[in-house]
């Protein structure tokens, strides 16, 4: 950690566990696929559990080992070579952002494999071996350091999502799996057209611009700051239009959803929770480390416009929930508007917003996951989804009833759960964001406006988006009074033809009729992390002040100083950092 | 990750506000106030866990609001008049600089003045009482919903705690969302019916549009004061408030002129003002304890609390105040006309809820914060009794509500105190002379008349005062006296409301549609109806002598303070940010009687700034009068009068000659109106114009967006599938599948290979 | 640009090779004049193959026998090449493609690369070619009596001759046209550099020594650290070892080379090693896939049933008309 | 370059005799060859015909080879002719058991027989 500077001499300064953690939280998992997938059947999920469990431990362990002081540094930098002549190396760093995603991501993982307990019962090798691959290649994204390692990972999550959807999804699984798989993967291949031609500028540069520049590489930060200093206008916004193209589909922003609500409402229980929780969170995150630092001038440049696509999702993924009678697609359309939420915050380029973004992604995976998992559950024992058919659960299964509740309340964004703090954050860096505030405008006297940022939203974008906070409790409290609350209807009950699960209505299969100490296990770390993380965020705010702060200054640095002079102030600022670790 | 946990750190004292009064510490033990709650909540939550089948969790509810209540008591005792801070832990500390207004603060910190302390008092108070009540009145759900019910209470109790004592908007918003979670939760409290469950929802969705104003206006008010801790915001609006009170609106920016009327809104939402009073009625499908403590007592005058803490900046804008008097006098006549055409009682006093809280916001929005909280308090005190003793009667009458099938209770063994209760209630209601009601009622009203511009709303007020005593009497008319008659109600084949002496053999998954439980009750003349027990006496006892003891309030006086007309009550809240009345009414409680009020107020040197837009023309206009008379002198005769003529009015058509439950003099009279009453009985068809001007529009908006969702948007997705299928069924018939076709091609490629070469190689 | 050959008549040689060959081939009316399509496209393979020798100079010379041979071997394997393509019976056509083998071996061996040469023969010729007569033996319905020497369809009748040819010849054409460009001679063997090998051989210039009688008795051929020998190329020099210990410098024999086959295997095992071992897994590969496809019983198709029953058919009734 | 090459040869004193067979030579045979195969291949509808006949464009392209691994003096060459004629047998042993199990299906050879790969 501390020879940052000089990435490759970890090898020959000796082995120090530091310089291997990020390997190893990306390696135990994929150790664990191999052994589910050439193991014995009948030990699969216990092995699928303790891999994860493993890979959780270890994950706290790393949590402990971070350094949250310095948030914004990247930390456990380590650098193997890969291809040297292409300058593509296995490089790896996380800074506090990425730890708390990869926090978050090994969290979800012990909750799959309990989710999938008793719902995966045949084909269970393939099921969990993928399932933790999938993992490795999420922590794959999380640690990259490097663009064509961060790439390789992107992609290949597509690969298990892929076999989970079209193995173990529902009635249309295969036609999701492929509207999933391609549309995803077209986007993304758009998205290394943009990423691939930095590194061509950055090895056209002079080599004495900065270190690094005027070679082919691949690493992260050298190519940052190509990408801010040498890139036009017109180039920064082909890039962005590039990255967009890729990461607005994983997010995703609203024209190019519509794969989401098919892929969540075929895919397994433990796949919509992966899916929810942290593969949307790839797009933002990409978007965060990328494309935002990346064409800075350009994203500040298109932020309204970006801004709107956002509020457009928000409303329309809001009144598209309130028509659904699926209650996975109905979670599924809510993501669309919670992450329009997620991404609009981000584009109000403010400390605000940027941190309730970025609590977004680590709240929204929470509480949907969380949802996610409930409805699983429901459907684990009424094979069905739909809200006409079942109703009234409360009085049969109270527990579950009050978990829905509260899952609900928290993606609502009721105050002292954590949906609230990151959905506050976003509506109010967008509301902060406008130039002018206090310019004369709406009367204004001209006195300056002590709480305002510069930025191009504005407290319209803000009205307009917060009326999705209405229609999100509109959409949310409709299905928790058709499915929790109600007269109780269970399908089946008036001779549905549902001949095979004919007998399970009764006494639905083999679980009880409430949720059993495994499931509640599940959804019971969510449940705390949401009410610890509503009442008292301050351990994420501390956590994320580094890099946010950093993200804030170098928008700010572009703003001030146009375009292309920020180049030599985040070498400056770079070095800076390196100086002081 | 040590430095993650550290942070478990009181709250810092901001560096940038050195130009404020330093910070004045509060007890810390004011922290309890907000953790017995919690207490009670966990507590309740390990019960239902456990699946406890006692009245303990009622009784350590009550035990930990009574604690609260004895804490709050100390509070008021020991404070100084200058508002204090005790400081919690940190919730939101979001810092981009270091300059003003960098800096997102917002913390579990109490800010503890007398306003905070006259709401905590009543709030705790009446929650202890009503949380007794319902140990009893709850009893019927022991085992199923009785745990449930008490930690919501909790929670309640909590989330207004955090409303009340925060000091910060956020924080309050945070207790505004946490009420609304708990009034949701528990008017779905019988959550098998779906009216319960339908008018769970809309409370909740009608209350989220009036949080997107509250929230607007929180993100208004940080930018322009650049905080949002109560401190700090009345600090930073000193130079406009100065520019005020100078009349200089123009020197205001529009925008900090518009923060009030958004805070209004949220305001409105809570407090169930026009538009957004829809959902309070239909609030009463939860447990009577809940229609008593969170939507007549204390939840609903949130919105009230909420404009008196903001009343400096409420005082900004030319707008604001006269928007809030006018919403709020509409919405009393509204609401009182629509309580007097209903016959559920329940219904009627939820509408006279709406109505009052109607009174409550004119009385602020004309100038008299004072009488709008001397109005809270005394009207929490005599709508909670209301609601508890019409809770009794359904409690008793197995769920029956309507007053056309009860009657002449009194008579009945055991249901004095409930009668009492009825009548001292009614009483305080109607604003007969010399209860607690009169005096706040005839505070406000008189204000309107003094302060310039109002007087519309005084005469709206007055005539609406008149309806009150009309309906109010209505009930009492026809429900306490008069000959012996009752029905039972619905609630015989329901299980959700389950009476003690029946339950015994009661089946905790019985359903709704289960009707053949409880054939003990019968129809009819076999019903006997169930006096209420020591539980639910003791309380409406208490909360009677309370409701009559409160016009004492009206003769007590804070020591060391200058008494102002009202007593004990506007004192307190003279010495809160939201000190202000009307320089005219403080004209009045100083000149005393006589005819007064046609000096301006500047011959006393008073601050005399007159935040409307009426008064704009002439920032130092008279103090109005009421027909030449001073306002609060003849208001005290008038007001008493109209109350009369209601309380008479009612008593010539629903008792004097009235034979049967059902029908009555004003009966024969109703064809005289035409379709006015039908009308008014259905609310003035107002839930249905909302059902088809917003709802069926957005549903069909809905489905439209999830047509183009799926038609267009999914459709363009599919033509970009659909154009290399397109391309590739063109060229499919190349692949004629005989191994010659392919060596062709594959010559045939060479050969042009080849060419290209040989054209590319001749120079 | 230096041509070996007036692109315009190698375009006229190719034109006419291309109706020739058209004619040659099999029509199933049997009208088809395979004898003149034969001839046509004889002489147009030797109208270009004159024009070729004539700019080389060499057709003339008949005392240089690398290119009498060249001119033979080359004619025999074009004409067996062209029978097998229009050669109606596939035991005829599989006998002139050894032929075409034998041909193509004799050229090889002008080129100096006999190992091929032999290889090619016994691999080809001698095993391939087998296998081939045996699956078209085993793969050919039995002739009736009448019908002894009755052709299928298929090998009677030619598909799309003259679009084939055409585009066969046009490939042809733009190939010489490119590879025409000029004539380049190939260089000696001498300069092949295989000389160098000799080094990698100390056992065999020993052997070759002591045949010659230069070695000493007891001498050795001195075997330095990478297990060569110590060889002077430009001086045909030696070192070698005498029994006392003393190193010196002989001649190497006059008739010591390396030949082909050495060249060849040298350039196999120590530069390809693994493309050896991949060849002989993709042989044993293609083994086990053989013995695994004939082994698949298979169910005759219903087409072919039906075509069968109605061979048959017709069989009964031309027996019922014979044999009355 | 060629009469470089020329230039340099006679220079190293090899004699004239070589210059009358070229690479040209070679290639041309190899061509013809290679264009004969062809023409079978895609006129002949006899399945062990076809195969002769890749047979013989394999040859051909072994010649070019063997002249080229002549001209160029790089023996990798011949080593690659050792390789296709690998290829070929086991392509051979293949496709003839293939052949085989085709016309115990259908009773016949001709490749317009199967298209099953019509698209």
């Amino acid at each position: 950690m501390q020879n940052a500077a000089t990435p490759i001499s970890a090898a020959a300064a000796g082995f120090q566990i530091q310089d291997w953690w990020l390997v190893l939280l990306m390696a135990v998992p994929l150790a664990f696929s191999f052994i589910i997938a050439f193991g014995a059947p009948h030990r699969a999920r216990a092995t699928a559990l303790f891999g994860t469990l493993v890979a959780a431990a270890l994950t706290t362990v790393v949590l402990f080992q971070f350094n949250w002081g310095n948030g914004a540094a990247f930390q456990f930098q380590n650098r193997i070579a890969w291809l040297p002549s292409l300058g593509i190396s296995f490089s790896m760093g996380v800074d506090s952002v990425a730890m708390l995603l990869i926090a978050l991501t090994g969290l979800l993982g012990p909750l799959c494999v309990l989710a999938s307990w008793t719902a995966i019962t045949d084909r269970v090798r393939t099921y969990y071996a993928w399932l933790l691959a999938l993992q490795a290649a999420m922590v794959g994204v999380f640690i990259a350091r490097d663009l064509i390692l961060f790439y390789i990972c992107f992609e290949f999550t597509l690969i298990p999502m892929y076999v989970l959807i079209s193995l173990y999804g529902s009635t249309n699984r295969k036609r999701a799996a492929t509207t999933f798989f391609l549309y995803t993967f077209t986007g993304s291949m758009i998205a290394l057209a943009g990423l691939v031609y930095v590194a061509w500028v950055n090895a056209g540069l002079p080599k004495d611009a900065f270190e690094g520049a005027g070679t082919w590489t691949f690493d992260i930060a050298v190519l940052q700051q190509a990408a801010q200093g040498s890139l036009t206008m017109a180039q920064q916004s082909l890039v962005l239009l590039a990255l967009m193209a890729g990461f607005a589909v994983k997010v995703p922003l609203f024209p190019v959803h519509t794969w989401l609500p098919l892929a969540h409402t075929e895919a397994p229980t433990a796949g919509s929770v992966i899916l929810a929780g942290v593969l949307l969170k790839l797009g933002t995150y990409g978007i965060y480390r990328f494309a935002l630092p990346f064409c800075t001038g350009a994203f500040i440049q298109y932020a309204p416009f970006l801004a709107v696509l956002c509020i457009i999702g928000i409303l329309y993924g809001g009144l598209i929930c309130w028509v659904q009678t699926d209650m996975k697609k109905l979670v599924a359309y809510s993501s669309v508007a919670h992450l329009g939420f997620c991404v609009l915050g981000l584009v109000a380029l403010n400390t605000a917003g940027i941190q309730g973004s970025i609590l977004y992604m680590i709240n929204h995976g929470l509480s949907t996951g969380a949802l996610f998992l409930c409805v699983g559950f429901m459907y684990e024992r009424y094979h069905t989804r739909s809200m006409k058919e079942v109703g009234g659960l409360a009085s049969k299964m109270p527990i579950w009833a009050t978990f829905m509740v509260f899952f609900v309340m928290a993606s609502v964004g009721l105050p002292g759960l954590n949906g609230f703090i990151s959905e506050f954050l976003c509506i109010f860096g967008t509301f902060q964001a406008s130039d002018t505030w206090g310019k004369g405008v709406w009367g204004s006297s001209g006195a300056p406006v002590p709480g305002a940022t510069p930025g191009n939203l504005g407290p319209w974008y803000a009205l307009i988006a917060g009326l999705g906070v209405i229609v999100a409790a509109m959409y949310l409290l409709i299905m928790v009074g058709k499915v929790v609350f109600g007269p109780l209807r269970e399908p089946g009950a008036h001779g549905d033809a549902h001949g095979s699960h004919g007998e399970s209505h009764d006494s639905p299969g083999h679980l009880p009729a409430d949720l059993t100490a495994r499931e509640i296990t599940a959804l019971m770390p969510l449940a705390i992390a949401c009410l610890v993380f509503g009442l008292y965020p301050m351990p994420l705010f501390d956590a994320l002040k580094g890099p946010v702060g950093e993200t804030v200054a170098m928008v700010q640095d572009v703003r001030e100083n146009g375009l292309n002079n920020g180049a030599a102030k985040t070498a400056s600022v770079i070095d800076a950092r390196e100086g002081t670790r | 990750m040590t430095n993650l946990l550290s942070n478990f750190c009181l709250a810092s004292a901001a560096p940038g506000a050195a130009t404020l009064s330093p910070i004045l510490l509060g007890p810390s033990e004011a922290q309890l106030i907000l953790a017995l709650p919690i207490i009670g909540l966990l507590f309740c939550t390990l019960c239902a866990i456990f699946r406890v089948k006692s009245k303990a969790p009622a009784f350590f509810t009550v035990a930990c609001l009574a604690g609260a209540f004895a804490l709050v008591v100390r509070l008021y005792l020991n404070k100084t008049g200058t508002p204090v801070i005790t400081s919690g832990f940190e919730w939101f500390f979001l810092e981009w600089g270091d300059g003003k207004g960098q800096r997102l603060v917002a913390n579990f910190s109490l800010y503890l003045d007398s306003l905070t302390i006259l709401w905590m008092l009543f709030v705790t108070g009446l929650a202890t009482l009503i949380a007794l009540y319902a140990s009893e009145y709850m009893a019927g759900d022991l085992g199923t919903g009785y745990c449930r019910f008490f930690a919501a209470f909790n929670l309640f109790v909590f989330s207004m705690s955090c409303l009340v004592m925060g000091d910060n908007l956020l924080l309050l918003f945070l207790g505004w969302e946490g009420v609304g979670l708990c009034s949701y939760l528990l008017i779905g409290y019988f959550y098998k019916k779906p009216s319960a469950v339908e008018a769970a929802k809309k409370a909740f969705i009608m209350n989220r549009i009036g949080d997107l104003g509250l929230l607007m206006g929180i993100g208004l008010t940080f930018v322009h004061f650049g905080s949002i801790e109560y401190r700090d915001i009345f600090h930073a609006a000193q130079p406009y408030i100065e520019a005020a009170k100078a009349g200089k609106y123009n020197e205001i920016p529009f925008l900090v002129q518009l923060i009030p009327v958004l805070l209004a809104i949220g305001a409105f939402g809570k407090s169930a003002q026009i538009p957004l009073y829809v959902w309070l009625p239909d609030a009463m499908e939860g447990p009577t304890p809940v229609s008593a403590l969170i939507h007549a007592a204390t939840m609903v005058t949130a919105g009230v609390y909420l404009v008196a803490r903001m009343y400096p900046l409420f005082l900004l804008s030319e707008y604001a105040l006269p928007l809030v008097a006018w919403v709020g006098a509409l919405t009393a006549l509204l609401a009182a006309t629509i309580g007097m055409a209903q016959f559920d009682i329940k219904r009627i006093m939820a509408y006279s809820t709406v109505s009052q809280l109607g009174y409550m916001f004119a009385g602020l929005g004309g100038l008299s914060s004072t009488g709008a909280a001397f109005h809270v308090v005394t009207h929490a005190f005599f709508k909670a009794l209301l609601f508890l003793a019409c809770g009794a009667i359904m409690h008793g009458f197995a769920g029956q509500l309507d007053l056309r099938k009860l009657s002449g209770i009194r008579r009945l063994k055991g249901w004095g105190i409930v009668s009492f209760g009825m009548l001292v209630g009614c009483l305080n209601l109607s604003g007969f002379p010399f209860t607690s009601g009169f005096f706040s009622k005839d505070m406000l009203i008189g204000s309107e008349f003094l302060t310039p511009g109002m007087a519309p709303i005084g005469w709206i007020l007055l005539f609406t005062a008149g309806l009150t005593a009309y309906y109010t009497f209505r009930v009492f008319f026809r429900v306490i006296v008069g000959p012996l008659h009752y029905e039972p109600g619905d609630e015989l084949h329901s299980a959700h409301d389950e009476h003690g002496h029946g339950g015994e053999n009661h089946n905790e998954h019985a359903h709704v549609q289960d009707d053949h439980q409880h054939h003990d009750h019968g129809h009819g003349g076999h019903f006997h109806p169930h006096a209420p027990g020591w539980a639910i006496n003791t309380v409406l006892l208490t909360l009677s002598v309370l409701s009559l003891s409160a016009s004492a309030l009206n003769f007590l006086h804070l020591p060391n303070q200058p008494h102002i007309e009202g007593g004990i009550v506007p004192e307190l809240v003279m010495e809160s940010s939201a000190a202000y009345e009307s320089p005219y009414a403080r004209h009045e409680a100083h000149e005393g009687t006589g005819d007064g009020g046609h000096e301006g107020p500047d011959a006393h040197g008073t601050p005399s700034y007159v935040p409307t837009a009426i008064a704009l023309d002439d920032p130092h206009a008279h103090a109005g009068t009421f027909l030449g008379w001073n306002p609060h002198a003849v208001m005290f005769y008038v007001s008493g009068a109209v109350g009369f003529i209601g309380i008479f009015v009612a008593f010539v058509l629903h008792y004097v000659g009235r034979t049967t439950a059902a029908t009555a003099k004003a009966d024969a009279l109703l064809p005289m109106l035409g379709p006015i009453p039908g009308w008014a009985q259905h609310k003035w068809y107002v839930d249905e114009f909302y059902k088809y001007s917003i709802y069926w529009p957005l549903i069909i908006l809905a489905n439209l967006c999830n047509l183009f969702d799926k038609l267009i948007i999914d459709g363009i997705v599919r033509l970009f599938g659909a154009i290399p299928r397109w391309i590739g069924n063109t060229i499919r018939p190349t692949q004629s599948g005989e191994l010659h076709g392919y060596a062709a091609g594959m010559a045939a490629g060479v050969a042009v290979l080849l060419f290209i070469v040989f054209i590319l190689t001749l120079r | 640009m230096d041509q070996i050959i007036n692109p315009l008549a190698l375009y006229a040689a190719c034109g006419l090779g291309a109706v020739g060959v058209c004619l040659a081939l099999p029509r199933k009316d049997g009208k088809n004049p395979q004898i003149v399509g034969a001839l046509i496209a004889s002489l147009a393979g030797a109208i270009v193959l004159l024009a070729m020798g004539l700019k080389a100079g060499g057709l003339l010379g008949f005392g240089n026998s690398p290119s009498v041979y060249f001119y033979i071997f080359g004619a025999v394997a074009l004409g067996a090449s062209l029978r097998v393509i229009t050669h109606p019976r596939p035991v005829y056509a599989a006998l002139y493609f050894v032929l075409s083998i034998l041909a193509t071996a004799g050229l090889f061996l002008i080129l100096s690369a006999e190992f091929m040469a032999f290889a090619l023969v016994i691999v080809y010729a001698g095993a391939i070619l087998i296998t081939y007569l045996f699956v078209i033996m085993l793969a050919t319905q039995a002739p009736t009596e009448e019908l002894e020497n009755a052709l299928a369809d298929y090998d009677t009748q030619a598909r799309e001759p003259i679009v084939a040819t055409a585009a066969g010849f046009i490939l042809l054409a733009v190939l010489t046209t490119l590879l025409f460009r000029g004539t380049v001679d190939l260089p000696s063997m001498k300069s092949s550099g295989g000389e160098a090998l000799m080094a990698e051989m100390p056992r065999r210039i020993e052997t070759a020594l002591s045949n010659a009688n230069k070695l000493p008795s007891g001498a050795h051929v001195v075997i330095n650290d990478r297990n060569q020998a110590n060889v002077d190329f430009a001086a045909r020099k030696v070192e070698i070892r005498t029994a006392s210990g003393e190193t010196s410098l002989v001649d190497l024999p006059a008739d010591l080379h390396v030949t082909n086959v050495e060249m060849v295997g040298f350039n196999l095992l120590r530069d390809h090693p693994g493309s050896i071992e991949i060849a002989g897994v993709i042989l044993l590969m293609a083994m086990l896939g053989a013995v695994v496809l004939s082994r698949r019983q298979v169910q005759i198709d219903e087409d072919a049933k039906e075509r069968r029953a109605q061979n048959l058919a017709a069989e009964l009734a031309q027996g019922v008309e014979t044999n009355p | 370059m060629t009469t470089e090459f020329t230039a340099t040869l006679a220079q190293a004193g090899y004699p004239a005799a070589f210059q009358s067979i070229t690479l040209a030579h070679y290639l041309f045979i190899s061509g013809a060859m290679f264009s004969l195969g062809l023409i079978g291949f895609l006129t002949r509808r006899n399945l062990i015909i076809m195969f002769l006949c890749t047979e013989l464009m394999f040859q051909a392209a072994g010649l070019a080879l063997v002249a080229f691994s002549r001209f160029h003096m790089n023996m990798t060459g011949q080593s690659f002719v050792i390789f296709i004629v690998t290829v070929a047998a086991a392509e051979a042993a293949m496709a003839l058991a293939l052949v085989v199990l085709l016309f115990r299906r259908r009773e016949s050879l001709d490749a317009e027989e199967w298209s099953e790969l019509k698209g």
